[in-house]
């Protein structure tokens, strides 16, 4: 089994819940309940990342993601045409925003959690960028119930 | 996207929304400030209804939370499947007191 | 609410499948399951013609899908780059193929079913063709529960 | 695609897809005229499993029935859903008899 399809929405906040919806609906038949929550929250993290600061918030810019559903993988690409992110953004240890101390208010994030909860969610995580695109590749292993 | 209701001196905040998202999340935390600024202090959110939170929804929680200060309390309700999960996977499960259903948060708050 | 995603896979059979899940998931909240059967089924009926009559069975070809998720009604295209289809075929009174003896056998269909049941299942059909694309389009109105 | 089984003297085809559509309706049409071929005149399509046709599956429906001519009888058995939709707006609910399951199926060509 190896197929894919492709799907875009223009870079408005308000589109990003159909697409996950239908890349959800798409993974279904391959991955768990919880699977398909962290391919979802990945999936808005990364859009909304493209939307806010790749696109500045800006309307009518086009964004695109890639399902490749393969025999042991999941390929989600998220595509889109903004200028790339700095390099060395994606570098950060994965837990980095989450190590708050609880009890002291002022050190509970409000924000910086997208891509820590896109590394944590999937099992691999690459931004590929050139002249005429960027990309950022998610990856989720299917696990088949030993048989 | 919430409808409010005060029981035992505690405001109950039900959100009717199934995705507190980053189209949501600004009108989400303005919504709640407004509830702040206007005095309530012992707040519970009830996110039974919600089944979809991302880190901007998240961030706006905790930005009411800063705003209530040390003086007061937001407890969040009801949350399940990928909301519990993302509580739990940010630690966010450590800031927020979880109740499983309203009436166990308001009798914490209340009491 | 009007919303709109695009949804696109090669000309492969075997992918027709998973665009028509993507956008049974889309419409979804907008219709009753009867209505989903009938728009996937006009979906699928549409995207194989493009298929095996406009591109002839080749692969490779692009196979667009647009959905316009509108107050009162969803709006599909179904879009293609292969030459056009002749325009009458569309114009057939919608129940031709099914209007057998069935005590005939010889008149039962094998093929010529497909446009006939899109026009069955969709409240509007409409095609448009020109020099860049080929555009099906099928409307389904939403029937709201009276209130 | 498809398992068999022979019951009272019918053939009981059982298709293991949950959709036949374009892709496998020629695959589904050579393996039911090999039964056919091979000498089964009264069969079962067991349809209980598949959730979806198009009108490529169908027509290899319809080439079966048309190759297996007047002597054989092919009953369709536990359509529901969009499966028996499309049976009945095509109205080939009047060319192949659907049951609401194989026993009763069997049971009818068997008789
Ligand atoms: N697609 C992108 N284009 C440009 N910069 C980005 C992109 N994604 C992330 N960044 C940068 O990385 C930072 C961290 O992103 P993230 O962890 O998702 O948190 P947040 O979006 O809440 O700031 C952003 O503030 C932004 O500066
Ligand atoms: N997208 C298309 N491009 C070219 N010709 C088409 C297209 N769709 C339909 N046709 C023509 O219309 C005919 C009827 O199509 P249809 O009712 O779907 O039945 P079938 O595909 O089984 O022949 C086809 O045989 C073909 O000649």
């Amino acid at each position: 089994m190896v197929s894919s399809i492709s799907l875009s929405i223009d870079s408005d906040l308000d589109k990003v819940s159909l697409l996950s919806r239908a890349v959800r609906a798409l993974c279904e038949d391959f991955l768990t309940a919880d699977e398909l929550d962290a391919v979802e929250l990945s999936l808005v993290e990364a859009i909304n990342n493209v939307i806010k600061h790749g696109y500045h918030g800006e309307k009518g810019k086009d964004v695109q993601v890639a399902v490749g559903l393969q025999t042991e993988q999941i390929v989600i690409d998220v595509i889109d045409h903004a200028p790339p992110m700095a390099p060395d953004v994606l570098e950060q240890p994965s837990d980095d925003p989450f190590n708050f101390d609880e009890a002291d208010l002022a050190q509970i994030p409000e924000g910086g959690m997208g891509l820590a909860l896109i590394r944590m969610n999937m099992d691999e995580v690459e931004y590929l960028s050139n002249e005429s695109e960027n990309r950022l590749r998610m990856v989720k292993r299917i696990e088949r119930p030993a048989s | 996207m919430l409808s409010t209701d005060v029981r035992k001196n505690v405001l109950v905040v039900r959100v009717a929304e199934k995705r507190i998202d980053a189209s949501k999340a600004p009108l989400f935390k303005d919504e709640i400030a407004k509830c702040i600024d206007a005095g309530q202090s012992q707040i519970v959110l009830d996110l039974s209804g919600v089944d979809f939170i991302d880190s901007s929804g998240l961030g706006a929680l905790v930005s009411c939370l800063k705003r209530l200060g040390p003086r007061g309390s937001l407890a969040v309700a009801g949350a399940t499947g990928a909301v519990s999960r993302l509580f739990t996977l940010t630690r966010m499960d450590k800031v927020f007191t979880l109740h499983p259903n309203v009436d166990s948060a308001v009798d914490q708050l209340s009491a």
